[in-house]
C-alpha cells in the first residue's frame, strides 16, 4: 500500500491526541524549499524537451483556469455562505491558488500506478501559482469602498513571493541545464524527493489538526464549501485538460491542481493585500479540510471524473 | 553615578508577515535600529505556534527618545491594530551612548 | 500626550519542559495571553546551552494587571522554584489597548 | 574500520578542547526525528514479514526484562550509592529504558561483521522504551511521602511522548505500507541512514562532553554504576535473549538495548513526574558515561557475553 | 503585598562573536548568570540579518543588582563600543529570590 | 549546461530584486557543516591512498603559499589603496585563506570535463586555512602601536574553529577509515554532496547581494583589488602547482585555492584578533565580487592559467 498519506494521518492523529511531537520550524521551511526547487527543476527539464510553441496555447489556457476559479468560488462564499466581501475574496483567492504537495502526491499516484502524464506538468503548477491571487485580491478590492489596490507591493509579493522564485527559478535552471546538466543532482533532488515529502506530510498533518479547532467557529457553511470546491474545481480542470488534449493522468493532475488550494502562496499575499479577511477562515478551508480530502479521497474521485470526461 | 540616560523601549509583538512593513515604518518615523527575534504565544486570536509561516510572530524593539515612541505606537495603532494579531508596550529604560538614539 | 496605561510585565525564564505547564498556569490564573521565546544561559543550575532537549529554555512574558502579576508570581514560587532552573522578574510598562491585559 | 565511532569522538575532543563547533539546535531535533521514524519504519516492515502469533510471546518477554532492569538498579542506587528515592529512582528508570542510537550503532556493528539478526527487533526497541520509566516513576511515587502519581499527564508523557509517537507510527506505517510500499523511501530513510548516524553522533560526542563536567560533582559511585550497570543489563538481555529462542545476532541486540540507557525519552518524562531529582546525574550517567562506554567498548564485550550464554 | 525586590536588568544586543567573551566577562564582574537569544536588527552599522554567521547578533539579558550593572556597562563601553556593532540599555525590574541576583 | 553557478544567480538576483526569499539561518549552518565534513572525509579517504613522505613537502610548500599571499596583498591594499594598517591586514589575511565552496566548485568543473587531478587535494584545502589568517593577523599586530598579540585564544580561534576542526576532523576520519570503512557513508556525504552545493550557493547568492549594498561604500579601489587579486593568487598558485610536480587538474585547483578568499574562517578569526577593521570591507570583497567572480568566470580563466605554465 502507498505509505505516503500515512504519514499525513500520522501526524494529525498524533497533534489530535495531543503529542508533543513537533518539527522545528526551520526544517519545515527547509523541507518546503527543497520540495518547491526539487519540484521547478523537474518541470524544467522536462520542458527542455518540449517545443515551446506547443505549449504556448495550453498554457495560456491554464491561467485562465487559475482566473476562472476564483470568480466561481466568490459568488458562492458571498450569496450561500454570507460572508463579507474581504473574506469571500481571501478564500476565493486560496482555490485559485494551488498546493504544492498536493501536486507531489498527485504525480506519486500517477507514478505507483504507472499512468503515463506529460512530464512538463510542473509549468502548469508554476503557472496556476499566482492568477488565482491577483484575481481574489481584485474581488476584495475593486467594488468595494476601499477600491485602492497599491499594486506595486502586491505585484513584488506575487512574483517574487518565496514560492514563485523557487518554483520558477527552478523551472529556469532545469530548463537551461537539460537532463543532462541535471544528471549529477539527481540523487539530491529527485531520488529522495518522496522521502522528503513523506516528512513534509507528517508536519502538513500536526499543523493541520493544530488548526482544526478554528472548525467549531468557522461554521458548518465553510466545511461544506471546503469539500464541494476542490471537486467543482476538479471537473474545471478535467474539462480543460480534455479540451486542451492532455493525456488522462495529465488531465487527471490538472485537476488535482484546480482541486488544490494554496497554504502557502495564498496565505502570505492576503495577509498584506486584504488584512481585512480573517486569516482563520482561509486557513481552515485550505489546510484542515481541502488538503486532507484531496490527498486522502480527491485524487481517486478525480481520476473518475477525468477519466469519464476523457472517455465521453 | 550612573552612566545611563533615559530612553524608551518600545516592543512589538505582531504577526511575521508585519515584520518588513513594521521595520520600514519605525525607521520612516525616527527610529535609528530595532532588533526582531522569533517569538510564538498565544492571545485574543488564539495560538500562535511559530511552526510555519502563517502562524508566526515576531517580537520588534526599538530603543528611542519618547516622541518617536509616541510615533511609533500611534502609527501601529493606527495601521494595523484593527486587522492583525499583536501587542505592544513600552518602558522606560536607560541607555548608554544616549546619541544613537534621539532624533 | 501619551497614549499608554500602566501594566506588569512578567518575565519567567526557565526550562524548556516547563513551557506547557506555565502556559496552562498563567491563562488558568488570569492573563489573557503570553509570548515565548528560545534562550540559552547560565545561573545557578549551570549552563543551559540549548542544544538538546533536556538542556534548552524558554524565555515567557505575560503583559497583565497587577493582581495576576502577583498571583502568576506567587504560584511559580510555590510550584516550580524548588525543583527546576528558573528566575522570574516582573516590570512596570505601559501597554496600548489596555483591555486587552485586565482580568 | 569502522568509521561511526569516530564522529562521536570528534565532537567529544572538539568540545573537551572547547572548540566552538556546535550542530544548530533544530538540526539536533530534525536528525532524531529522521533516526526514530527510520528506525521505526524498517522494523515495521520486516514485522510485515513475521507471524505476530511467534513475536507475540517474546514481545510480552521483552517488557517483562524493561520492567524488571529498573528494579535490580533501584536497590543498588539506594543501598551501595546512598542517593535518595527520587535520585535512585529516576536513574534506574533513565536505564530501564533504551538508546535509540546505541541500537543503531549495535545494528551496524552486526552488519558490517555480516552477522544475521531478526530484522524486526526494533519492535523491542519500541516495547522497551516506555515499561522501564513506569516502573522508574513508580518507585518515587509509591512508597515516599507522596504517593500520589498524577497518571493522566503521565501515561500522556510517555505513549504521546515524541520519541513513542515516531517510533511507534514507523513502526506501524512501515507495517501497513509493507516492504513494497517502502520501496520509493528507501533511498530517503534507509540508504542515508548511516551517513545521518554519524553527524548525530557527532553531536552526541558534543552534547556528552559538554556535559562532562558534571561529572566532578556527581561522584565515583555513579561513574561506577554507569559502568557496571550496561554490563548487568547486557547479561540479563542475553539471558532472556537465548530464552526466547533469538539468534546470536538477536540475542547481541537485545543485550544492547538492555545495556543501553535513555536520554531523550526519559529525560523528559522523569522532568515532569520526578522534578525533585536532579536531572544532571541521570544525565551524566546515562549519556557521560554509558552510552560512550556502549558504543565504544561495550558492544563488542556483549558479544562476547552473548555469545558464551547462546554456546552454553 | 508585592513579593518583588528591585534588581537591575541589563540588556546587551550586539554581534555574535562577542557572546563567548561577553559571558565570560558578565561573570567576572560579579553576575551570577545571563540569558542569551538570537537576534537580527539594524542600528547604525546597518542591516544585520541573522542568515549567516558574520551578520547574526545576540541578545543577552542579566539580572544583578545596581554596582553589577554598573560594573557591565562600564566594561562593555571601554571594552567593545569603539570596535562592535551593539547597544546596551538598563532598566529597573523587581525579581523574585533576590539573594541569586546580589554579589 | 552545468546547473551549478546557476543557484547561485538564482539566489543573487532574488535578492537584488528584494524577494522575501530566505533560507533559515540554521539550514545555512547545517549545510556548510555538511559540506566541509564531506570534503574532509574525501580528502582523508585519498589521502589514505598516498605515501605520506611523497605528499609532505608539497604540503609544506602548501603552506608557504598560505602565508605568502597576505604578503602580496598587504602592501597593494596599504599603498595602493591607502587602506589603514587593520583594514589591509584583515583584507589580506582573507585573502590568503581559501573558500571551501569555491574549492567544490573547481572540482565540479574537472568532473564534469572529466580532467584528472591529485585526488588528495583537499588535504591542501585544509592546510591553506589557516597560515593566511596567521600572517593577517601579524601584520596587523607588529609594527603596530599595540603589538601586543594575544596569541592563547587566536591560535585557539585558528585551530579549533568550527571549519578547521570539521575539515581536519573529516580528512582524519577518512583517512583512518579509509575507502572501506566509508562505503557506507558514500550516499549520504559523497552521492548527495553536489545537490546540497546547489542549496548553499542559492544561500550564498542571496547572502552576497545582500551585502552588494556596501559596494557603494567600499570604494572603487576595493572593486578592483577583489578583482586583480585572485587572479594573482591564481598565477602564484599554478606556478607553485607546477613546480611541486601537480597535473594540470591538481594545478587548477591549487590556483582556484590561492585565487579564493575565506568567509568562513577568516571573518571569525579576525572580528576577535583585529576588531579595529570593518569586517563590511573583508566581506564586500571576499563574497560580493571576488566569490561570483571566481565561479562565474574565475575557474576557465585559471585552467588557462594553469594551462599556460604548465605548458611552458
Ligand atoms: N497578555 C499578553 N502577554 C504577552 N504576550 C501577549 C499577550 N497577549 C498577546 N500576546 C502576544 O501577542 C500575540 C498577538 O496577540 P493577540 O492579538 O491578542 O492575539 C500573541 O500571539 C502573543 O504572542
Ligand atoms: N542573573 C541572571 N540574569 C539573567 N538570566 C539568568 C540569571 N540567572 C539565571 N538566569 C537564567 O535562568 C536560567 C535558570 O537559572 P538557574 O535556576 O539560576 O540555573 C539560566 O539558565 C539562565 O538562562
Ligand atoms: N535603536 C535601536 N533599537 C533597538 N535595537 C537597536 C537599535 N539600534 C541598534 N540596535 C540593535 O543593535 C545592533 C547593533 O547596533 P549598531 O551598533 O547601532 O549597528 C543592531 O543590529 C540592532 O539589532
Ligand atoms: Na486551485
Ligand atoms: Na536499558
Ligand atoms: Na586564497
Amino acid at each position: 500500500m502507498d505509505a505516503i498519506p500515512f504519514f499525513f494521518l500520522l501526524g494529525f492523529v498524533a497533534r489530535l491526541a495531543r503529542s508533543d511531537l513537533k518539527l522545528p520550524g526551520q526544517l519545515y521551511e527547509a523541507l518546503s524549499i527543497y520540495l518547491l526547487l526539487a519540484i521547478g527543476l523537474k518541470g524544467g527539464m522536462e520542458l527542455a524537451k518540449q517545443d515551446p510553441l506547443q505549449v504556448l496555447p495550453q498554457a495560456l489556457a491554464v491561467l485562465a483556469l487559475g482566473a476562472a476559479i476564483p470568480l466561481v468560488a466568490f459568488p458562492i462564499l458571498r450569496r450561500l455562505g454570507r460572508f463579507d466581501r474581504y473574506n469571500a475574496a481571501a478564500i476565493a483567492g486560496h482555490y485559485g491558488s494551488v498546493s504544492v504537495v498536493t501536486f507531489a502526491v498527485g504525480v506519486d499516484y500517477l507514478t505507483a500506478r504507472s499512468i503515463p502524464y506529460e512530464a512538463y506538468l510542473p509549468l502548469f503548477l508554476v503557472l496556476l501559482e499566482m492568477p488565482g491571487i491577483v484575481v481574489g485580491i481584485l474581488l476584495a478590492r475593486l467594488g468595494g469602498e476601499g477600491g485602492k489596490v497599491r499594486w506595486g507591493p502586491l505585484l513584488h509579493e506575487i512574483f517574487l513571493g518565496k514560492s514563485m522564485v523557487l518554483l520558477a527559478g527552478g523551472l529556469i535552471i532545469g530548463w537551461v541545464a537539460g537532463p543532462k546538466g541535471l544528471v549529477p543532482l539527481e540523487p539530491f533532488f529527485f531520488t529522495l524527493f518522496k522521502g522528503v515529502l513523506c516528512l513534509f506530510l507528517l508536519e502538513m498533518g500536526l499543523v493541520a489538526a493544530g488548526q482544526a479547532g478554528a472548525l467549531r467557529t468557522s461554521g458548518a457553511f465553510l466545511v461544506g464549501f471546503a469539500l464541494a470546491m476542490p471537486v467543482i474545481g476538479a471537473t474545471l480542470g478535467s474539462v480543460l485538460g480534455v479540451a486542451i488534449g492532455l493525456s488522462l493522468g495529465g488531465t487527471l493532475l490538472l485537476a488535482t491542481l484546480a482541486a488544490s488550494a494554496s497554504y502557502i502562496a495564498a496565505p502570505a499575499a492576503m495577509r498584506i493585500a486584504v488584512p481585512e479577511a480573517n486569516p482563520g477562515l482561509s486557513i481552515t478551508a485550505a489546510l484542515v479540510i481541502t488538503f486532507p480530502f484531496n490527498i486522502l479521497l480527491g485524487i481517486p474521485l478525480y481520476e473518475r471524473i477525468a477519466g469519464f470526461i476523457h472517455g465521453s | 553615578m550612573p552612566n545611563t540616560h533615559p530612553c524608551k523601549l518600545v516592543v512589538i509583538i505582531a504577526e511575521e508577515a508585519l515584520e518588513g512593513p513594521l521595520a520600514k515604518d519605525v525607521m520612516a518615523l525616527g527610529a535609528h535600529g530595532y532588533t526582531v527575534s522569533d517569538v510564538r504565544g498565544c492571545g485574543s486570536h488564539g495560538m500562535r505556534s511559530g511552526v510555519w509561516d502563517a502562524d508566526s510572530s515576531i517580537r520588534m524593539e526599538i530603543l528611542c527618545d519618547a516622541d518617536t515612541s509616541l510615533a511609533i505606537t500611534r502609527h501601529v495603532e493606527d495601521a494595523y491594530f484593527r486587522n492583525y494579531a499583536m501587542v505592544t508596550y513600552v518602558a522606560d529604560v536607560g541607555v548608554l551612548r544616549p546619541e544613537k538614539f534621539v532624533r
